[in-house]
């Protein structure tokens, strides 16, 4: 619960999740988002919410990253924008 | 005095009894037109069964369920509706002869279903005549407007879809657009639908501008009363069958557009409210105009039923005027005004007078095939009974001796005077010299002009019986109507009186 | 957060409105979790075990013992007495649940939301061979009015 | 059993749902049987939940899930469901208007989703059920979760059509899933201030406490507007819609079209009633004005981009929009200050019965008219207005019943629509607001316009040339009569008679509904 | 089209940052007196939840007991998501797709062992999570998430079809119905008890040798639990599949 350490994520967290955006190669983005989400799940647990980091690990960084990837994998690996 | 009888009610649900047996009996034509006759029958008998008691002063009163908070669904037979009622239920009977005479005549299709909506707008006509209330008015009015569509369109081919599309356009919109907000607007403020009888009820309620504005939108939101911006859908719906026209556009529904108006002069707006509404004037000006231009129009028209729809629409326009000037201030304290006498009487002399000359031209297309003034030279030979009537009935809707027209036109134009309105005088007496003007030559060159060729073709004789029957009925009777005018005269003053500003 | 709605609303693939989607609920969620945060003092909502092994027995025994007491539910000085019985703990020691549960909520709702978008988006490029909104978008207007 | 009449009523479909799509994996014909068993089982605890809310003292029939109940528990230590009449009438509307529908798809599954009917009924059962849950929650973020559950099915429902379905399904997916975060997103600003989820809680906190002005409030409730008004498709923000409805599979949008959006109308209705209260929305912000302009904006340019349409079901999902613009402004007619006046809620708020009611009757209207329009396509073969020609010799029965839905679009007596276009037009007298009652007159019309068009086109049928001088001849008819199944017709029949029992009954719903008010007005408690 | 979604974005944060402008309004970060951790509510939970349920999470305890209606439409979510999915991508022709989509056939040896090593391993700690989720971080969700995430690492190890041999289809979607049907069970019971739904206090009395409504609610919170693991594994494993094969479940990713 100190607030520098919450500050230092957050600021972590903006460029990350910029960059998943601006990524051309939807592979890399839905990577980066996965990495977007666990460093949310970080901030979560050091904010106590244990429940909520752990199931944001498991999903956002784990499943969903994974959905992303298996859909990218069925259609097509770069986006124009 | 009030009794709660059924017998209004019966009036109204008799033609849609019938309309079950006729769908019922759809395989069987003479059994069909078997069971209209019997619900025309039915229907003529209530309505006169409640004309004694109409007579003596104690209307018959039937309520459905409230509908709204407030608003009941109520029919009452007063004299003024009673008029309208015997009037429709009486040329109902005529007209379901002359229907069959025609459609068997010409081998329409789907007849059945011709009947069947016949029935239904005649339950309408019925439940507008004894609406006691605005809102019952409305309602009858929708349901009449909607039933006579497939009436009017019965041909299904493009002219007919084109009328239609006037016919609704008109009465739907107007309708829609000026009556039901007024109604509404009405109910907000009252809290009640206006019972005819209490036409206090809104004075109390409203100042002279939004007053003034209400009765426009009343009036022209009615607009089957053919008044002049909103009367193209009539000669539109002259693509419909003869009995059609006749019936409906030269009875029911027209003379309900002018009976709701009426029932707006008189049952909504009370006479000290008329009579502060200077607008309320703009509505003579307005009927006027209709009954100037209408017999102009009339005049151009080769179309013989067009020519007699404009006419028609003229003739609505003497009722309209008579009744609309009881909103000038001259009439204050004028016990039953002759202009109101008038305007009701006109409504069943011009009724019997206008359907005969239909049924003339619907005779007339049976037997030659000519829908055209001009094919018509000569035919008087060929067809001797239909076209004297045609002249009894031309001379009844000018308002010449022997005919009935000639009683109300009077009590009009004395009611002009009475309310000193001479522009009202000269209009009509100009409109009915321009009746001389356009139907009389019909008749003329029917009887003494030689038939030359481009007319109808030669071997053309009477009409079949059913149709030649009713026309020559109705002519009779438009005349009865000018010796034997006692009792309609008796109910019709009774109604003004009942109707006369409280 | 607005990070995320602006990638939803004007990126042009489909597959990048859905991650803007994501980071826009983790943004949501991240501001609920922010509002359970008592920042001093405050620990994890979750109570220290009493007795180290937590054997139904214990628990039945206190339970029944503030049944004793008519144990209505907020009776606490049937706890503080009882020996075993847990501490009632001080509200400002711990983080506030219910925001968690809730977003426990939110994010499963989320992931069920990003599978299905996933799939929808599976079909739109088996139908329409693109993934890129533009392109979609004029393919269909062409069978629109083809 | 009876007393848990306001939670069977969720679970039984839920229920039948998860069955459907377990035995559907082994017997596919199981399905239906299940789906209709369900619905009538709702049908049947709804009413008796409305039975009992009439029959209560104070016109409420709260619930209390896991018995967390108010009187030993501070409120909303659970989730607590809340029926009063309003909702009670919307929860037996919801389950009726799902089994018709439902009865009337039969035709359309096997024949649009080939081979996947145990989930297409099993997530047709959980719309439904979300829908009652939304309706029927006391709780804003319980609300939230069955808002997701009513979506995510509508989503896939609609993405299981034709190819252009499913790009509509993401871009509903899209807006729906934004409206649904700005909701929580408010609910979380609400939850800040108050630190209650429960709807009266919050309601009593935010008086309690004062905290009308609080900017934070304000926030909060502007973007749980805004989410509700991209879930209801309010003017500005309905793009999504006319695709999404008219590209859904038929029986999906039998049951999306009518439910959907006036769900959603009374969750406004809720919010701004129960969560943050007449005085509140009327008095603390005066935003009637401008909401009765945008909602007659939105009345007119639907009906305007109705009259453009050559699709049918496109036709009718702009004439919704439209229809949404009636609720939403009739919901806003109340006169600012009238509760401060002290003024009853009710005396003044005759745009408010309105709207009740036509939420109500709306439904059955669109209903109507989606399955006659659903009936027809079948037998014209495509849904352009120019193929209805002559459909009223194939088949009499629809089209009377499409005649039915269309005059109560118009407004004509004794149709429902002409009852709530009543109620609302006199609300807008009352407020002295001409300008809505013009846009539902002109709605009107154009109504007129556009249903009198397709009418025309299926009376007349082929037009003949007018060859001779008689208008008449004898008419070749093209084919006999072929009516459509009775797993159709049934349906339609039972929703055109529905049309005008409820306007014949309006008094009473009327009735009903002001009662309602009038408990709002007195704090709603309970 | 750009232009558009910065102005609304703009406007939105203006004002999302005008809701927490004033500070006298807003409370500021992580004060305990904020309304919302003084309501009654939290302050409530805080106290009773190892009272009324023997539960030392909270969060699990309000999960699963005083919010459980929600948690049980969660589970619906889930298992909507997977209906809808499997409703939206699912082939049923076999063949004839455009593109053949496998990843290298042949399985590699390391990685086939180590997952041999590991997936028991990680079945376990979902059941322990699963299991001791009531006194420490975690819960039937969390648990089901891992135990479908080990199922998708088979299929990632090996193949699908593998996996699949596994954990078919048609059972992934039994399981899930059956976790609903557990939740909803418990609900059910407790309403045939005479109680309201999902009042598990009154479960104890069939419940053997169970005697206390709190006890009662310590078990029935374990058995939704398990219910939500259920639905939860089966749906995840049955996304994946669907979503890596384009619906035609076979050969995939």
């Amino acid at each position: 619960m100190i607030f520098a350490f919450d500050f230092i994520i957050l600021l972590f967290l903006i460029p990350v999740a910029i960059v998943a955006l601006q990524l051309k190669d939807l592979l890399a983005a839905a990577m980066v988002f996965g990495i977007y989400s666990f460093l949310m799940c970080l901030l979560w647990a050091e904010m106590g919410a244990v429940d909520v980091a752990f199931t944001e690990a498991a999903v956002g960084a784990g499943v969903s990253a994974v959905f992303m990837i298996a859909t990218i994998f069925n259609t097509k690996r770069n986006s124009s924008d | 005095m009030e009794i709660y009888s059924i017998k209004p009610l019966l009036a109204f649900l008799a033609p849609l009894l019938g309309l079950v047996f006729i769908n019922l009996l759809r395989k069987k034509p003479n059994w069909r037109e078997g069971a209209t006759f019997v619900a025309a029958f039915t229907q003529c008998g209530i309505v006169f069964s409640m004309l004694p008691d109409a007579l003596a002063g104690n209307y018959h009163v039937f309520t459905f369920l409230e509908i709204l908070p407030d608003v009941h669904i109520r029919l009452r037979a007063d004299p003024m509706g009673m008029i309208f009622a015997m009037v429709a239920s009486t040329l109902w009977i005529v007209t379901t002869l002359y229907g069959i005479g025609y459609m068997r005549g010409l081998k329409e299709h789907a007849q059945t279903r011709f009947f069947s909506f016949f029935a239904v707008s005649l339950g309408a006509t019925i439940g507008v005549a004894f609406a006691a209330n605005l809102f019952t008015l409305y309602l009858f009015y929708e349901m009449l407007s909607l039933a006579t569509f497939p009436l009017v369109t019965h041909h299904q081919d493009r002219d007919a879809r084109g009328g239609g599309r006037t016919y609704l356009t008109y009465l739907l919109g107007t309708s829609v657009a000026f009556a039901l907000p007024a109604i509404i607007f009405i109910y907000a403020k009252t809290g009640s639908a206006v019972d005819f009888l209490s036409p206090e009820v809104l004075g109390a309620q409203i100042d002279p501008v939004m007053g003034g504005i209400l009765l426009l939108m009343l009036v022209f939101g009615f607009a089957k009363s053919g008044l002049m911006p909103f009367h193209s859908w009539l000669p539109g719906a002259m693509v419909a069958p003869t009995p059609v026209s006749a019936l409906l556009h030269a009875v029911a529904v027209v003379k309900v557009g002018v009976f709701c108006v009426i029932r707006v002069y008189t049952g909504v707006f009370d006479q000290d409210l008329l009579q502060s509404l200077d607008i309320g004037v703009i509505v003579t000006y307005f009927a006027a105009f209709t009954v100037l231009i209408s017999s102009l129009i009339a005049l151009s028209q080769d179309n013989l039923k067009r020519r007699l729809a404009f006419s028609t629409i003229g003739q609505l326009g003497y009722i309209t005027v008579g009744v609309s000037m009881l909103s000038s201030g001259a009439l204050s304290g004028v016990e039953s005004p002759q202009a109101m006498t008038g305007s009701i009487l006109h409504i069943a002399m011009h009724a019997c007078g206008k359907i005969t000359l239909f049924f003339c031209a619907g005779a007339i297309f049976v037997a030659s095939g000519c829908k055209y003034i001009s094919q018509l030279d000569g035919i008087g030979r060929r067809m001797p009974f239909t076209m004297i009537a045609f002249l009894i009935g031309a001379l009844s809707v000018i308002g010449l001796p022997p005919t009935g027209g000639v009683i109300s036109k009077w009590f009009l134009i004395m009611g002009a005077l009475e309310a000193k309105y001479l522009f009202v005088m000269v209009i009509l007496l100009t409109s009915s010299f321009l009746n001389i003007i356009y139907l009389l030559p019909i008749a003329v060159r029917a009887f003494f002009i030689p038939k030359n060729e481009g007319a109808f073709h030669g071997s053309v004789k009477e009409a079949p019986w059913q149709c030649v029957v009713p026309l020559c009925v109705t002519a009779v009777l438009s005349v009865l109507l000018f010796f034997f005018s006692g009792p309609l005269l008796e109910l019709c003053s009774s109604s003004a009186d009942f109707l006369k500003p409280r | 957060m607005m990070i995320g709605l602006w990638g939803m609303i004007s990126k042009n693939n489909l597959i990048k409105k859905l991650i803007g989607m994501s980071i826009f609920q983790t943004a949501i969620i991240l501001f609920y979790v922010s509002v359970a945060v008592k920042s001093e003092t405050a620990n994890i909502p979750i109570l220290p075990h009493h007795g180290h092994d937590y054997s139904p027995k214990i628990a039945l025994a206190h339970a029944v013992s503030d049944d004793h007491e008519n144990g209505g539910h907020d009776d606490h000085a049937g706890h503080q007495a009882h020996p075993v019985g847990p501490k009632i703990p001080d509200p400002d020691g711990y983080a506030n649940p219910l925001p968690h549960v809730l977003m426990l909520t939110a994010i499963v709702v989320g992931v069920a939301t990003l599978g299905l978008a996933l799939a929808i988006t599976q079909k739109i490029y088996r139908e329409y061979g693109t993934l890129e909104e533009d392109q979609l978008l004029e393919k269909v207007r062409a069978d629109d009015h083809g | 059993m009876v007393e848990h009449a306001p939670v069977l009523l969720m679970v039984v479909p839920l229920l039948a749902a998860v069955f459907c799509a377990l035995l559907g994996l082994r017997w596919k014909a199981l399905c239906l049987p299940l789906t209709i068993i369900g619905f009538i089982a709702a049908l049947y605890f709804s009413v008796i939940t409305f039975l009992q809310v009439s029959a209560s003292s104070d016109h409420q029939v709260i619930y209390f899930l896991g018995g967390w109940n108010a009187s030993e528990f501070p409120r909303g230590v659970g989730i607590e469901y809340r029926v009063d009449l309003l909702n009670g009438m919307l929860l037996i509307v919801i389950a009726a208007v799902a089994l018709l529908a439902a009865i009337f798809s039969k035709q359309f599954v096997s024949m649009e989703t080939p081979g996947k009917e145990p989930q297409y009924y099993a997530l047709f059962l959980l719309l439904a059920v979300g829908l009652m849950g939304m309706t029927i929650t006391a709780d804003a973020f319980n609300l939230y979760v069955l808002l997701e559950v009513s979506s995510l099915t509508s989503y896939a429902l609609i993405a299981m059509g034709s190819r252009r379905a499913s790009v509509a399904a993401f871009q509903y997916l899209i807006m729906g899933t934004i409206g649904a975060s700005f909701y929580l997103l408010g609910v979380g600003y609400l939850y800040i201030k108050t630190g209650s989820l429960n709807m009266q809680g919050i309601h009593d906190i935010l008086i309690g406490e004062g905290l009308l002005e609080s900017p934070a409030v304000y926030v909060a409730f502007l973007l749980i507007f805004v989410g509700v008004w991209i879930k209801l498709a309010f003017f500005p923000l309905s793009t999504w819609l006319p695709n999404a409805y008219s590209r859904a599979p038929t029986a999906t949008g039998c049951i999306i079209a009518p439910l959907m959006t006036k769900v959603s109308v009374y969750i406004m209705l809720r919010i701004m009633l129960t969560v943050f209260g007449p005085e509140y929305v009327y008095d603390e912000l005066s935003w009637s004005g401008p909401m009765v302009w945008i909602a007659v904006v939105a009345i007119i340019a639907g009906s305007i981009l109705a009259l453009g349409q050559k699709d049918l079901r496109r036709m009718l999902s702009y004439l919704i929009i439209a229809e949404v613009g009636y609720m939403v402004g009739g919901a806003w007619l109340l006169a600012p200050g009238g509760m401060a006046r002290g003024e009853s809620l009710y005396s003044t708020a005759t745009g408010l019965v309105g709207t009740g009611y036509h939420i109500i009757s709306d439904a059955a209207m669109t209903l109507c008219l989606f399955l006659a329009v659903g009936a027809m396509i079948v037998k014209a073969g495509s849904s352009r207005i120019e193929d209805m020609k002559g459909l009223f010799r194939k088949c009499p029965v629809t089209m009377a019943c499409f005649v039915v839905g269309a005059l109560a679009m118009i407004g004509v007596p004794p149709t429902c629509g002409f009852f709530s276009k009543w109620y609302l037009i006199s609300g807008a007298f009352e407020a002295g607001r001409w300008e809505f009652a013009a846009a539902l007159i002109i709605s009107s019309l154009v109504n007129a316009v556009l249903f009198f068009r397709i009418i025309e086109f299926a009376y007349f049928g082929k037009l003949p040339e007018v060859d001779d001088a008689h208008g008449h001849h004898q008419r070749h008819d093209e084919g006999g009569m072929e009516e459509n199944p009775p797993s159709m017709l049934v349906p339609l029949v039972l929703a055109s008679v529905a049309l005008i029992a409820i306007g014949l009954f309006n008094k009473e719903i009327a009735g009903y509904l002001s009662q309602f008010l009038n408990t709002v007005a007195m704090g709603g408690q309970g | 089209m750009k232009k558009l979604a910065g102005i609304v974005v703009f406007t939105v944060g203006l004002i999302l940052l005008y809701g927490v402008s004033s500070l006298d309004d807003f409370p500021s970060w992580g004060t305990p007196d904020s309304p919302a951790n003084k309501s009654p509510l939290s302050q409530y939970f805080i106290k009773n939840t190892i009272v009324d349920t023997e539960v030392p999470n909270m969060v699990t305890a309000v999960l699963a007991d005083y919010r459980g209606y929600d948690t049980m439409f969660e589970t619906v979510v889930i298992f909507v998501a997977g209906l809808g999915i499997f409703a939206v991508v699912r082939v049923f022709e076999h063949g004839g797709a455009s593109r053949v989509v496998t990843a290298d056939t042949k399985p590699d040896i390391i990685i086939t062992n180590t997952c041999r090593l590991l997936i028991p391993l990680i079945q376990l700690f979902a059941l322990y999570v699963l299991a001791h989720g009531h006194s420490s971080p975690g819960g039937g969700f969390q648990g089901g998430v891992i135990m479908g995430a080990s199922f998708i690492l088979v299929a990632l190890a090996w193949d699908l079809d593998i996996a699949l041999k596994r954990f078919s289809e048609k059972q992934a979607f039994i399981c899930s119905g059956i976790g609903i049907l557990i939740y909803a069970g418990f609900g059910l019971a407790s309403v045939f008890l005479g109680e309201e739904f999902l009042n598990y206090g009154i479960i104890h009395k069939i419940l053997p040798g169970v005697d206390s409504p709190e006890m009662a609610r310590y078990y029935a919170m374990l058995g939704v639990e398990i219910g939500v693991m259920f639905t939860v594994t089966s749906i995840m494993f049955l996304i994946y599949g669907l979503l890596a094969t384009r619906g035609k479940m076979t050969a995939g990713l």
